[in-house]
Order: structure tokens, then C-alpha cells, then sequence
């Protein structure tokens, strides 16, 4: 598409649809340049913001609201051009052709990506012009069976199972199993048969007591059982002194009641 | 019949070759010129990859190739990949490492919640546990300890080498009666 | 040079034909015996696919094998077609191939307009640009490259098969644009 510029009589709304065509006016300016029909390499900048403005100037003309930036690039190159006219000696047209030059430089910079576009565009695409393998094969197998653990998490699971198995326990009271006078009644009796001599209190607990609470509560159990029989005679008891040990052996049974005590 | 031409064999082997599902006789039929003999074509294709790595095998009622059965296996490569093992069944092996032999009910009483089949059976078929006999109690339930192989998985010499429960926990669980 | 058994062939040509993606020379060393010379194995491989329906391909930085171009007007009626990039994303592209790594800012200078969300994506989700690192500069932009589908997308060995900007401008101008 080039664009004419020896047709300043074209159709309003072509011109304006040629504008719109163009992606902004670094892509006008490039196509102008193209239209020079030179090498790229030399581009006559003075000859394409002639264009540039014309063609502005003409969609200004059919419509006052063009997009901002074609009106920042149209102001810039009428800075531009008055640069590039001034006596060649002046520091003002120096600036000028180094800004001239940038411009060109960018245009050709656009110029080659486009080449390239089309160059990359122009190759046997990967699923347009040339196909790979429809259904390819995978050899590849995963073995799952290798274990990654180690003993950190292998003791630190065991804690938090541990506390957690504790926590949710329901909490029972443990039941108290201390040994009762009943059961102490029924022990002395076994037992006293087979002790023929004083014997002291303590050796008719029982033998599994677990703890100290445990065996305060038989010793007194037991003794409560030894006042008991001691009363119908079925044993005696004797304490030498104050808080001395506690002794007992058979008595003679209920019929000895009274008797003076006899040790013989 | 006329002659295979060079052609038919390029256009049908890129067909079968590119598509993303075998090709049926009839689509490939329908791609090649109407001279074609479409089952002359495959047969010579057949035989043009015959002692090939790549061969054309008929599947589903479709032509696709496919690598030579021989070679298959020299392809295949294994990639390794560590699975961890769920909590759950970290946590069952922690408490059969520590308390062994134990049963069932009593590492569920441990872990103060029930132990599903699954998890039993991963660290069976993982070769971490193994039953140790059975216990002489009513239902003679069935009581399980490590293996060697845990001991090599955990870089363990014995099982002396579990730090010893006294110096994790306060009160170290034990298991019910039973 | 020991001469290139038919196995080593069989082998290459298998593992070539079965990988989705171009396989390395390296892979393919890996593979083969270690009296095969890899590089006289590939070349014996592409002479036999030559003039095929199917060829090899020296493609980001690897071997795949890829219908033959002039076969694809036939083929194009019975395999599913990609998706044609927009002439802005292959204009995007070309920016990124030759003046990687670059900002989106950069991008934008050079083609004189703003990049559109749209045409990042578009590259991105065909997997044809990846981000390659920031830039350490005020506001630290990320910075695009191209990727290995990218090269295995336009057929190229690696980005020095790019033509240089000079040899572009130098071509003579088009008659017709378009």
C-alpha cells in the first residue's frame, strides 16, 4: 500500500481509512519512507515529513479529533523540517540532522523487524507447513517404590501420635482398690491358722499393694478386722508400747472369752 | 493393478505419521488420488518399515506407527521418584517401631483412633512390617514389629537406636491389656 | 570410523520417532553404544529419510523428525491445523528474537505502539517467549527472551540461523507489499 501523496485530490474517506490502517505513526512514517522506493539504508527524512504532515493536514481537514499521538508526531516533525532547513553552520541544524538520523535509525529498526516477521512467517511453520509425530510414544516409566523417610519424621510422628492418642482418651478416675475390712476379715482367717506364734500386724497385708496410700489403708483395714476377731477371741493383740508394732496370734475361739491370758 | 508411485508412499506415511490418532484405511483412501490402490500403498509402507526401529502396526482397526517391539524396552527409562509416606501410616509405623509386638487394638489405642486396612496394608506391601505371631489372649490377635528393611530404610544399626521413649515424651503411651 | 551398524540406526531412529520434542545428540550418545559415533548415526539416519514422506530435522538444538514441507497443501485437509499467529505477535516475536532480552518498554519503542496484553499472552501461552529475568534498573522490568519452541516452531538449529539485519535491508525491495 503506498501512499500518494501526488493525490492530494483522493476521497476524504480514504484518506482517513488509509490513517486508521497504519498501527500508530511510527508505521506510517516507515511506510512512507518504503515508498521512496530507495534502499532503507538512506532514508530522506525531509521527503517523508512533507508526506507526513500532508497527510495529516488532509484527515485534520475530515475530522478535528485525531488520536493525540499522530498530532504529537506531526508537531515534532515540523520542529524537525525547520531544523533540517537552516544554514548548514548553524549548532540548531546540527541538532536537527542527529535527530533526523535517530529517526531514520528507528525506522529501519521497524523495518527489519517486519523483514524478519516475514522471513520467520515465510518458513515451514511447525503444525502449518510441516507436522510432528501425531502420537508419540512415551518410554518412560516411573517407579514410585523408593521411600523417602527418615528418622526425624519417624520419631516425631510417634510424638505426635502419642500425644494425641493421650489426649483423646476419655479421662476415667482410676478406682481406688483399697483393701477393706471384709477383705481383711476374710485373710486373718486363713491366715491365722497357719501362724502359731505372736506375728506382727504387717505381715497379714496383702502382697500386691501398689502404693504407699494403698498400704495405709490395708495396715488400718487390717487392724479394725484384728479388733474385730480379737472381740469374739477368735485372735489375740498385744503392743508393748506407744506406737509400737502391733502384734496378734489364734486366739482360743469364742469359748475362751474371759479366760486369764495364758501363754504356756 | 498399476504401480505404487513414490508419491502415495510420502503422502501416506506423513499422514500416519502426523495424525493424533490411527488412520483409518478408508481417511487415508480418501487423501490419496483416485488411482491409488490404498491397501497396495500400505502394504508396500508396511514393508518399507519392516526390520525398522519404527514399524506400522494396525490398531483399533487404524494404521499408526508404533516402535519395533525389540527395541521398546532398550528405550524405556525409569525415573525414580521418592514417594513419602502418608501420616497416618508414619505414625502406625512409629508406634509399632516403639511398642513391638503389638496388635491392631492396641496400636489403635495408642493413636487413640482407628486403624483403617490401608494403612496397614502400605506398610506391609512397603516391607516395613511383618506379623510377629500371635498373641495368646482371646481372639489370638495377630501382632506385628519392623523389619530389616526398616531398619536399612531408617539407617538404623538396631532398635536400640530409637531414642528411647523417656526422653520424648513425659508420660510415654502404653499400650491397653489385651 | 567403525562402520554404522543397522542396529545403532534401528535405536536412534526409534527414540527419535517416539520423543515429542527434539532429542539431543547428547540424549541420543547416551542411548547408543559407545563404539557408535552419534554424529555418523544421525547422518546415515537423515540420508535414509531423504526425499521421504517424512524428514529429519535439525531443530532446537535437537533431532526431530517432521513431515516434508512441500507435502503440507495435501496434508493441511486432514491434520489439525495450529493456530496462525496475528502479524502483531509475529512482529512482537521478531523484536524479542533479535534484541533479547528486552522490556515490554523496549518492545513498545521499537514498534512505535503499545504491546497489548493480548499479544503477550498469546506468545506466552504458545510457549514462544519466557521471562528472563529483571533488569536492574529503576522499576526492575522483567526482560523476554525466546524459548527452544520457539526455534522448533520456525524450524531453526539455534538463533544464529536468524538472517543478520544487514542482509534483510540489503534484499531488494519487494514489488508489491503484501
Amino acid at each position: 500500500m503506498a501512499l500518494p501523496s501526488s493525490e492530494p485530490d483522493a476521497p476524504r474517506e480514504t484518506l482517513l481509512l488509509r490513517l486508521q490502517g497504519f498501527e500508530g505513526p511510527l508505521d506510517l512514517l516507515l511506510d512512507l519512507a518504503r515508498s521512496q522506493k530507495f534502499d532503507l539504508a538512506q532514508i530522506s527524512i525531509l521527503d517523508i515529513v512533507d508526506q507526513y504532515l500532508t497527510v495529516i493536514e488532509g484527515a485534520r481537514r475530515v475530522r478535528l479529533e485525531l488520536a493525540a499521538d499522530w498530532l504529537v508526531m506531526a508537531a515534532w516533525l515540523t520542529w524537525l523540517k525547520s531544523r533540517l532547513l537552516l544554514p548548514a553552520d548553524q549548532q540548531e541544524m546540527q541538532d536537527g540532522a542527529v535527530a533526523a538520523e535517530a529517526l531514520a535509525e528507528r525506522l529501519r529498526m521497524l523495518a527489519v523487524v517486519r523483514l524478519l516477521a516475514g522471513w520467520l512467517g515465510a518458513r515451514p511453520i511447525l503444525g502449518q507447513d510441516v507436522f510432528a509425530r501425531g502420537m508419540p510414544e512415551d518410554h518412560t516409566d516411573i517407579d514410585r517404590s523408593r521411600l523417602a523417610v527418615d528418622l526425624a519424621t519417624l520419631v516425631g510422628s510417634y510424638l505426635r501420635a502419642a500425644r494425641r492418642g493421650a489426649r483423646d482418651r476419655a479421662y476415667q478416675p482410676r478406682p481406688l482398690t483399697l483393701w477393706t475390712v471384709q477383705d481383711a476379715l476374710r485373710r486373718l482367717g486363713v491366715m491365722l491358722g497357719s501362724v502359731p506364734d505372736w506375728a506382727s500386724l504387717e505381715q497379714f497385708l496383702p502382697d500386691h499393694l501398689t502404693g504407699p496410700t494403698e498400704r495405709r489403708a490395708a495396715l488400718a483395714s487390717t487392724f479394725m478386722a484384728g479388733l474385730e476377731m480379737a472381740r469374739d477371741g477368735t485372735l489375740r493383740l498385744r503392743q508393748s508400747e506407744a506406737f509400737g508394732p502391733i502384734q496378734l496370734r489364734a486366739g482360743l475361739g469364742p469359748l475362751e472369752t474371759g479366760l486369764p491370758e495364758d501363754d504356756a | 493393478m498399476t504401480a505404487i508411485e513414490e508419491d502415495w508412499l510420502r503422502l501416506a506415511e506423513a499422514m500416519i505419521f502426523a495424525a493424533a490418532t490411527p488412520v483409518t484405511p478408508r481417511a487415508l483412501g480418501q487423501l490419496l488420488p483416485d488411482a491409488a490402490d490404498t491397501d497396495a500403498v500400505i502394504a508396500a509402507l508396511r514393508a518399507r518399515y519392516d526390520g525398522r526401529g519404527v514399524e506400522l502396526a494396525e490398531v483399533g482397526g487404524g494404521l499408526q506407527f508404533r516402535t519395533a517391539a525389540d527395541i521398546a524396552p532398550r528405550l524405556r527409562r525409569v525415573i525414580q521418584l521418592s514417594r513419602r509416606l502418608p501420616r497416618v501410616a508414619m505414625e502406625t509405623l512409629a508406634i509399632v517401631a516403639y511398642h513391638q509386638p503389638l496388635s491392631r487394638a492396641e496400636i489403635e489405642h495408642i493413636r487413640g483412633v482407628a486403624l483403617s486396612q490401608q494403612t496397614l496394608e502400605t506398610l506391609l506391601e512397603a516391607g516395613l512390617i511383618e506379623p510377629k505371631g500371635r498373641r495368646e489372649t482371646p481372639g489370638r490377635p495377630t501382632t506385628w514389629g519392623t523389619t530389616t528393611a526398616f531398619l536399612t530404610q531408617f539407617g538404623l544399626k538396631d532398635l536400640r537406636e530409637l531414642p528411647p521413649p523417656e526422653d520424648l515424651l513425659l508420660e510415654p503411651p502404653r499400650p491397653a491389656e489385651g
